[in-house]
């Protein structure tokens, strides 16, 4: 077998086997669906192991396997290009999606759709590998089209609540706002540039660095700065960006294995993958790197503090998965690619096995959802637990685990890099990683400690405005939570694996090696950041375990170590010893009150402080603006155009009459103004 | 002698539709209902026959017959074979259909034959005079054609709109065919380009006839503002009807334009690109925005053809030769859809049942996933989501529209094509994530199940090799025009 | 002296005035028919006086084929409105609006 | 000959457009179809004086003959043959007249200006020479007719046919109390359609055996 034919069958087969059960599985058996689709992909995972292990010795191949269509100079080619970046990836991308296959025949073995729930999966990840396998720009949008496809599909899977039309317009215009500006950006590339190839786009590049191109009027701009400001639109749509992130918590509607595998390991980091593939052209222009770690500051600060008013369990890992892309969206803006490729590396593994963890509590809980009404947990779910708590640490950066090598680095690259905006992105992601410690330490307090509350809320007490009720059962207050089966367990364990050890094992080559030699593209004199970065690592840290003592006296992991005592604090001692104290001694109360005066200090300024920014960002920010203005705005008006349109058309003979002479009226007039 | 023996060679395959029109006629006096089954096969046999002397006569050069009346030329063979293709199709579709709904007679058949001998005379004229004939020919059969289901009130409600309002569209054009006759004194189409050549002629005169001829195209082709009988039609004819009137009479209206604006009124580009282009915008905007609230299929369906004819034009518009091949390969591009989307519907209606509501198609995957999957690659084409023939079509006329410098009409259009996209994929929603609500079995004939599975994939094999048809498109424009 | 523009104009005029019955006229349908004869004869009128001042005998024959497929569309029109009015049992233009929207 | 600077022709042209027009704005305005359909017949007529003014004898009369003849015939005759409501059919025609009447108006004005004595006028396009004494304007269209025109000569009669096949199918329907017979059916009858052959016992003589038989025969018949 050439390399060619093992490039091929690594996204085909997936795609046979979401072929062979979407169109027969009726027909077949309900295992087959799980055993055909996850050979598939379990050979697609094995094979890109190999294909990752040939990387790392032979060149990169980039070769086109077949032409689409020639017009004109430009051709249209489905081509790979397989080097070190994109073979990493498809070993992120199968592996994720392999423990998701393994994880979904658990959770979704009473559903009526099971066989075509794993078509989907399957597809989406034929879709995923041909988006990071790609070698030109037409590929690029196809897979970035497809994924998208396949994910608004699958958010509306559960979607049973009678829905108006409009319903799913929302998520839907958002992305297409994004993919706008992404398909604006191909097409002045392939004008520009006369090609859709990467090679030869990246080769052509440089000399093109000074281009100007008038737009609007005679105002001449950058060709370079609007090319990759154009792109990075696309990945803030795809990557979920402040303003284009509205769609990514409402995708949570969708079953759990897809929040895991699409919305947190592999299509919401296309972009950040789309941005350090294209790091020749985003090189050539600081502005636009400027803008990308603005936009990636904004979105690691505020979504944080979004995710700690929130009571859904995935709505607190969907606000984290946002903020965390945030943070590599900075690493780019840094110019540290790899470092932001590393971080979503860790990220994939950290954040599917918290979402598969949710999705074991959730399931442990008869589908609530509700943070408030667990607790204890630990206690019935040992496994879930534990591998719930390495992947909060991981997320919060504890040092040898990690998320801490890849956030670590995120934030010393923002601390040396030079571009406009790096100062904000400092202090951003370094506020950012104490809100991160302290709403997953808050949800993990809640869920897996203290008391057991589901067994005093009554059921009718809650309610989710905003969740179909059908699938929110919950628990009564009488039952024990069941850990689920070995399905969900075993891609639980072995997805905490790499998010222990991942980190510190692949940073040296990652990040200073020459893993991305050749790949990521770094002007280090226009760009210091990663020169920086490497010389504190060959100076100061030496190896990964230098590293991690070093970050011990840090402030980063000062700000983390707080905020999760302060979670800690909050969500465990404070519930029940006020309560116990006010009770018995409330003399004493009120002098400890005074006395912990610090406390309420805290209380108001820490906690309920960015509580309350974090409600009110949500509910001016998000809610209202964004949301309410910006996209249900748009929705609404091109619904009620519609709605106002269609009044035009009224059924009667001489209106439309009346219309074709105004048409021709309009137009003699025209034609004649002109003479 | 030489002369008519010409003539008559040239337009032989006319000649035979329209015996096979006649003969259909009276072998239906003598057929009992059970074996009328045999005047489809003769109206299959005549579409076979027809297709076999286009090919045979075909030569690459352009040839004339009838005193310069008619013309053959490289489009006009290529737009007879994908007419005959396309009412091929239809009648094996519709087929099932009719029988159910007692319009499988006679009348229908030869109506249909007699449409399409119509389009061809269109596809041909050379001039002016054969031009409207052809168009009355095709005008005339398809009134006709959507009343013939007489006892359905909303059949003929649409069938007086679109009478009403084609005469009305062919008295402007007849009007501004008599400017244009007068300013040139010809009815001939190379006539008057050679007239208007030499610079003769008063301009405002000139744009009068052209904008009263304009009008009278875009009603043809269903453009904004001329756009209003669409909906009704399609939603009001019998689904069989519906599928003829959308589909190829378009390619005949692409060729009726090729021949008054590009080949008698080319120097006067510079009027009509503004008047295509300002009909081309609208008919994008309204029909992407209005088929948002529409809960018929047929009438989604109907302004879904409005925004796909506003992309034709823009084709059309960029007036160089790309543009044009652009438009022809969009055009065919349409017609493949549109028969393989209407084909879908006719599979799912059954007796006393028309499957027209957009409801109709909840949970089609659990009731037949191969159709959903079909109707899946239609809906993928006409939202031009790669890799279907839909996207290339598009992505062929814009790239028309830059070249000619129109860089803002072709990022709008983009931008209205994604919000087009949106009612598409709420199809795709319906058939595979909603439950179904009625669980009848489909039933179809074989052959229909066989040749739709290939219309639908051919969507999908000429999407990833668009190079073929794009080659014929090319054939087609670059041996016709000059 | 009457020139070919006198013609002309009749023939605009008389094309304005049949536009004009086509949307004035809301309730017969049978005048919206007629609006259309009066269309085509403005055109007819048109043809027959560029082919006077041409002395081209073109515009006589296009004239020729536009009598003959008139006559063949009012025949085509009133059949429809037969049908129609056998099932609506109006011929109101206004009762013509079950397919809007 | 000239009466008050004016040509004859002038007058017979003026008389008959002034007639034209406001027979064409009757056939808008009028209360009944029916007074419509006869003031259309008065604007064929005065139109096919102006076709006699302009040298097209031969249309001039096709248009009375086929047109008043035939046509107009057939439209009085299905507005008499539908009952209608008069009374309702000029509703809502004011109301349709303050945005009918600028619309239209504004139009003409653009069209007149167009084709006004500017580009058309008497001293742009001159008159054409007159035809010698034997042109014959019927001989001429004819000769052309069959020649030039062959092909849309041959087409207008397809477009004829498709009219009778699409009004014959439309309108035509039998009638359930008709008695008429349908020879496409009597010649399509074959033996077996019309002739039962029974195959029956031989007869017996036997008065019991007839006995029965005539009971049953009795039952079959009830």
């Amino acid at each position: 077998m050439s390399m060619q034919q093992i490039y091929l069958a690594i996204p085909l087969l997936p795609l046979l086997a979401a072929m062979i059960i979407g169109l027969f599985g009726k027909y077949l058996p309900r295992a087959a669906a799980h055993v055909v689709t996850i050979a598939g992909v379990a050979i697609s995972f094995a094979l890109s192991v190999y294909v990752l292990k040939d990387a790392m010795v032979s060149q990169p191949y980039n070769e086109t396997v077949y032409s689409w269509l020639k017009s004109g100079n430009f051709s249209f080619e489905i081509g790979f290009l397989i080097d070190r970046l994109s073979a990493m990836m498809m070993v992120v991308v199968t592996f994720v999606s392999l423990m998701v296959h393994i994880y979904t025949i658990g959770y979704m073995h009473e559903d009526k759709g099971y066989a075509r729930f794993f078509s989907y999966i399957s597809l989406f990840t034929f879709s995923m590998l041909m988006l990071v396998m790609s070698n030109n720009f037409m590929q690029l949008f196809f897979g970035w089209e497809a994924v998208g496809l396949v994910s608004y599909l699958l958010i509306g899977f559960w979607y049973t609540r009678p829905t108006a039309i409009y319903a799913n317009l929302k998520a839907f215009l958002v992305n297409r706002v994004g993919d706008f500006g992404f398909l604006l950006g191909i097409g002045l590339v392939l004008f520009h540039f006369g090609s859709l190839d990467y090679a030869a786009v990246f080769s052509v590049a440089p000399a093109m660095a000074d281009t100007k191109i008038n737009l609007i009027g005679n105002a001449s701009w950058s060709l370079m700065t609007v090319t990759c400001i154009l792109l990075f639109i696309g990945a803030m749509g795809k990557s979920a960006q402040v303003p284009l992130h509205v769609w990514l918590p409402d995708s949570m509607e969708g079953p759990t294995p897809i929040s895991a595998l699409i919305h947190a390991a592999t299509m919401v980091t296309a972009g950040i993958f789309m941005v350090a593939r294209m790091s020749p052209l985003f090189e050539l222009s600081s502005t636009a790197l400027s803008f990308v770690i603005v936009i990636g500051s904004i979105t690691a600060l505020f979504m944080g503090f979004l995710g700690i008013i929130q009571n859904d369990i995935k709505r607190v890992v969907a606000y984290s998965t946002l903020s965390q892309l945030g943070y590599m969206t900075v690493a780019l803006g840094a110019s540290a690619y790899s470092v932001a490729i590393f971080h979503l590396m860790t990220h994939a593994f950290f954040k599917a096995l918290l979402f598969l963890g949710a999705g074991s509590v959730i399931m442990g809980m008869h589908h609530d959802q509700d943070i408030r009404n667990m607790g204890n947990l630990k206690k019935y779910m040992p496994i879930t637990w534990i591998t719930s708590l390495i992947g909060s640490l991981a997320l919060i950066g504890t040092p040898l685990l990690s998320g801490f090598y890849s956030k670590d680095s995120i934030i010393e690259a923002a601390k040396f890099s030079t571009v406009a905006g790096s100062g904000f992105a400092y202090f951003a992601v370094l506020t950012g990683v104490f809100v991160t410690a302290f709403y997953s330490f808050r949800m993990y307090f809640l869920v897996f400690h203290g008391k057991e509350k589901w067994r005093e809320v009554k059921h009718d007490a809650h309610h989710h405005d905003d969740h179909d009720e059908e699938h929110h059962h919950g628990l009564s207050p009488t039952d024990d939570p069941h850990e689920p089966g070995w399905v969900v367990k075993l891609p639980l364990i072995l997805l905490a694996v790499p998010s222990l050890a991942i980190g510190y094992f692949a940073i040296e080559p990652m990040l200073f090696g020459d893993f991305f030699k050749g790949v990521i593209f770094v002007d280090a004199h226009a760009h210091p950041a990663m020169h920086e970065l490497a010389h504190h690592w060959h100076t100061i840290f030496h190896s990964p375990v230098g590293m991690a003592v070093h970050g011990l006296m840090t402030l980063p992991f000062a700000l983390a170590a707080s905020g999760v005592v302060l979670a800690w604090f909050f969500y465990m001692k404070r519930p029940d010893i006020p309560a116990a104290i006010q009770a018995k001694f409330s003399m004493i109360n009120q002098i400890l009150e005074n006395k912990y005066g610090f406390d309420s200090f805290n209380d108001r300024f820490f906690a309920a402080g960015s509580r309350f920014i974090g409600n009110k960002l949500w509910q001016i920010g998000d809610v209202k603006v964004i949301d309410g203005a910006m996209v249900n705005g748009t929705a609404n008006l091109i619904g009620k155009l519609s709605g106002v349109v269609r009044k035009l058309q009224t059924g009667l003979i001489y209106h439309y009459a009346f219309a074709m002479i105004i048409g021709v009226f309009l137009m003699l007039s025209l034609g004649l103004l002109k003479i | 002698m030489e002369n008519i023996r010409y003539d008559l060679i040239t337009a032989l395959p006319e000649i035979i539709l329209l015996g096979m029109a006649m003969l259909v006629l009276i072998t239906d006096l003598f057929l009992k209902q059970s074996n009328r089954i045999a005047i489809y096969g003769l109206s299959q046999l005549g579409l076979l026959l027809a297709a076999y002397f286009t090919v045979t006569t075909h030569v690459p050069s352009v040839g004339y017959a009838f005193t310069g009346a008619f013309v053959d030329d490289a489009m006009s063979d290529v737009l007879k074979l994908m007419i005959y293709v396309g009412t091929s199709l239809i009648f094996v579709y519709t087929r099932q259909y009719i029988q159910l709904r007692n319009m499988f007679r006679g009348e229908f058949y030869a109506l249909v034959l007699f449409s399409v001998v119509g389009m061809m005379i269109m596809v041909s004229g050379q001039s002016m005079l054969t031009l409207y004939v052809g168009l009355e020919l095709l005008s005339l059969s398809l009134y006709a054609l959507v009343a013939l289901d007489r006892d359905n009130h909303f059949a003929t409600e649409a069938a007086m709109k679109y009478f009403v309002l084609g005469a009305l569209a062919s008295g402007m054009l007849l009007y501004g065919m008599s400017m244009i006759y007068g300013m040139t004194g010809s009815l001939n189409i190379s006539d008057i380009n050679h007239v208007l050549m030499n610079g003769s002629g008063i301009h405002a005169v000139l744009v009068l006839g052209l904008v009263f001829i304009v009008a009278g195209l875009a009603f043809k082709l269903g453009a904004v503002p001329f756009q209003m009988w669409v909906p009704d039609v399609y939603e009001g004819s019998p689904t069989a009807v519906t599928m003829l009137i959308s589909s190829v009479p378009k390619l005949a209206a692409f060729a009726f334009v090729i021949r008054l604006l590009a080949q008698s009124l080319q120097t006067m580009a510079i009027d009509w690109q503004q008047m295509l282009l300002i009909m081309a915008v609208l008919s994008i905007v309204l029909g992407n925005v209005t088929a948002i609230a529409q809960t018929n299929l047929k009438r989604m369906l109907a302004y879904s053809t409005i925004s796909h004819v506003g992309f034709v034009l823009l084709g059309l518009m960029s007036a160089s030769g790309n543009g044009y091949i652009s438009a022809l390969f969009y055009i065919a591009s349409y017609v493949v859809m549109t028969l393989a989307g209407f084909g879908i519907i006719l599979l799912l209606s059954r007796k006393g049942f028309e499957a027209q509501n957009l409801s109709d198609l909840k949970g089609l995957n659990q009731r037949s996933p191969w159709v959903a999957f079909l109707m899946l690659i239609v809906m993928f084409s006409m939202a031009g989501i790669p890799p279907t023939l839909g996207f290339y079509a598009k992505f062929a006329v814009l790239q028309a529209a830059l070249q000619a410098g129109f860089l803002w009409v072709v990022v709008f259009a983009v931008l209205m094509a994604v919000i087009g996209a949106f009612y598409y994929l709420r199809v795709i929603k319906l058939m595979y994530f909603d439950e179904p609500e009625d669980n009848s079995p489909i039933t179809a004939p074989f052959d229909m199940r066989v040749i739709l599975s290939m219309n639908a994939l051919a969507l999908l094999a000429i999407g990833i090799m668009p190079q073929g048809l794009m080659t014929i498109c090319f054939y087609a424009i670059s041996r016709s025009l000059s | 002296m009457v020139g070919l523009s006198h013609y002309l104009i009749l023939g605009s005029l008389l094309f304005a005035i049949s536009v004009v019955g086509i949307f004035l006229n809301r309730k017969n349908v049978i005048i919206l028919l007629m609006a259309i004869e009066l269309m085509l004869l403005a055109v007819n009128l048109n043809f027959i006086a560029f082919s006077h001042y041409l002395n081209d005998i073109a515009g006589q024959v296009f004239v020729f084929f536009i009598l003959t497929v008139a006559a063949a569309e009012s025949a085509i029109g009133l059949a429809i409105l037969v049908v129609l009015f056998r099932n609506l049992r109006t011929i109101n233009v206004d009762d013509l609006d079950s397919l809007k929207g | 000959m000239t009466f008050f600077g004016l040509h004859f022709q002038d007058i017979v042209f003026y008389t008959l457009a002034t007639i034209l027009l406001i027979a064409g704005l009757r056939v808008i305005t009028t209360r009944n179809p029916v007074y419509a359909a006869l003031y259309l017949v008065l604007a064929f007529f005065t139109a096919a004086g102006i076709w006699l003014l302009l040298e097209a004898e031969f249309l001039a009369i096709a248009l009375v003959l086929v047109y008043v003849g035939a046509v107009m015939v057939l439209f009085l005759f299905v507005v008499m043959m539908l009952d209608i409501n008069l009374d309702k059919l000029r509703e809502g025609f004011w109301k349709a007249l303050p945005i009918a009447l600028p619309v239209g108006g504004l139009m003409a004005v653009e069209m007149v200006m167009i084709v006004g004595a500017r580009n058309f006028g008497a001293d742009v396009v001159p008159a054409p020479a007159a035809h010698p004494a034997d042109y014959s304007n019927t001989a001429e269209l004819g000769r052309v007719l069959y020649t030039d025109y062959l092909l849309p000569f041959e087409l207008a009669s397809v477009v004829l046919l498709v009219a009778i096949v699409a009004a014959i199918a439309l309108t035509l329907r039998d009638r359930k109390d008709s008695k008429s017979m349908d020879p496409a059916k009597q010649v399509l009858v074959k033996k077996a359609d019309r002739l039962r052959i029974v195959k029956m016992e031989a007869e017996v003589e036997k008065n019991d055996v007839v006995d029965t038989s005539a009971q049953a025969d009795d039952k079959g018949a009830k």
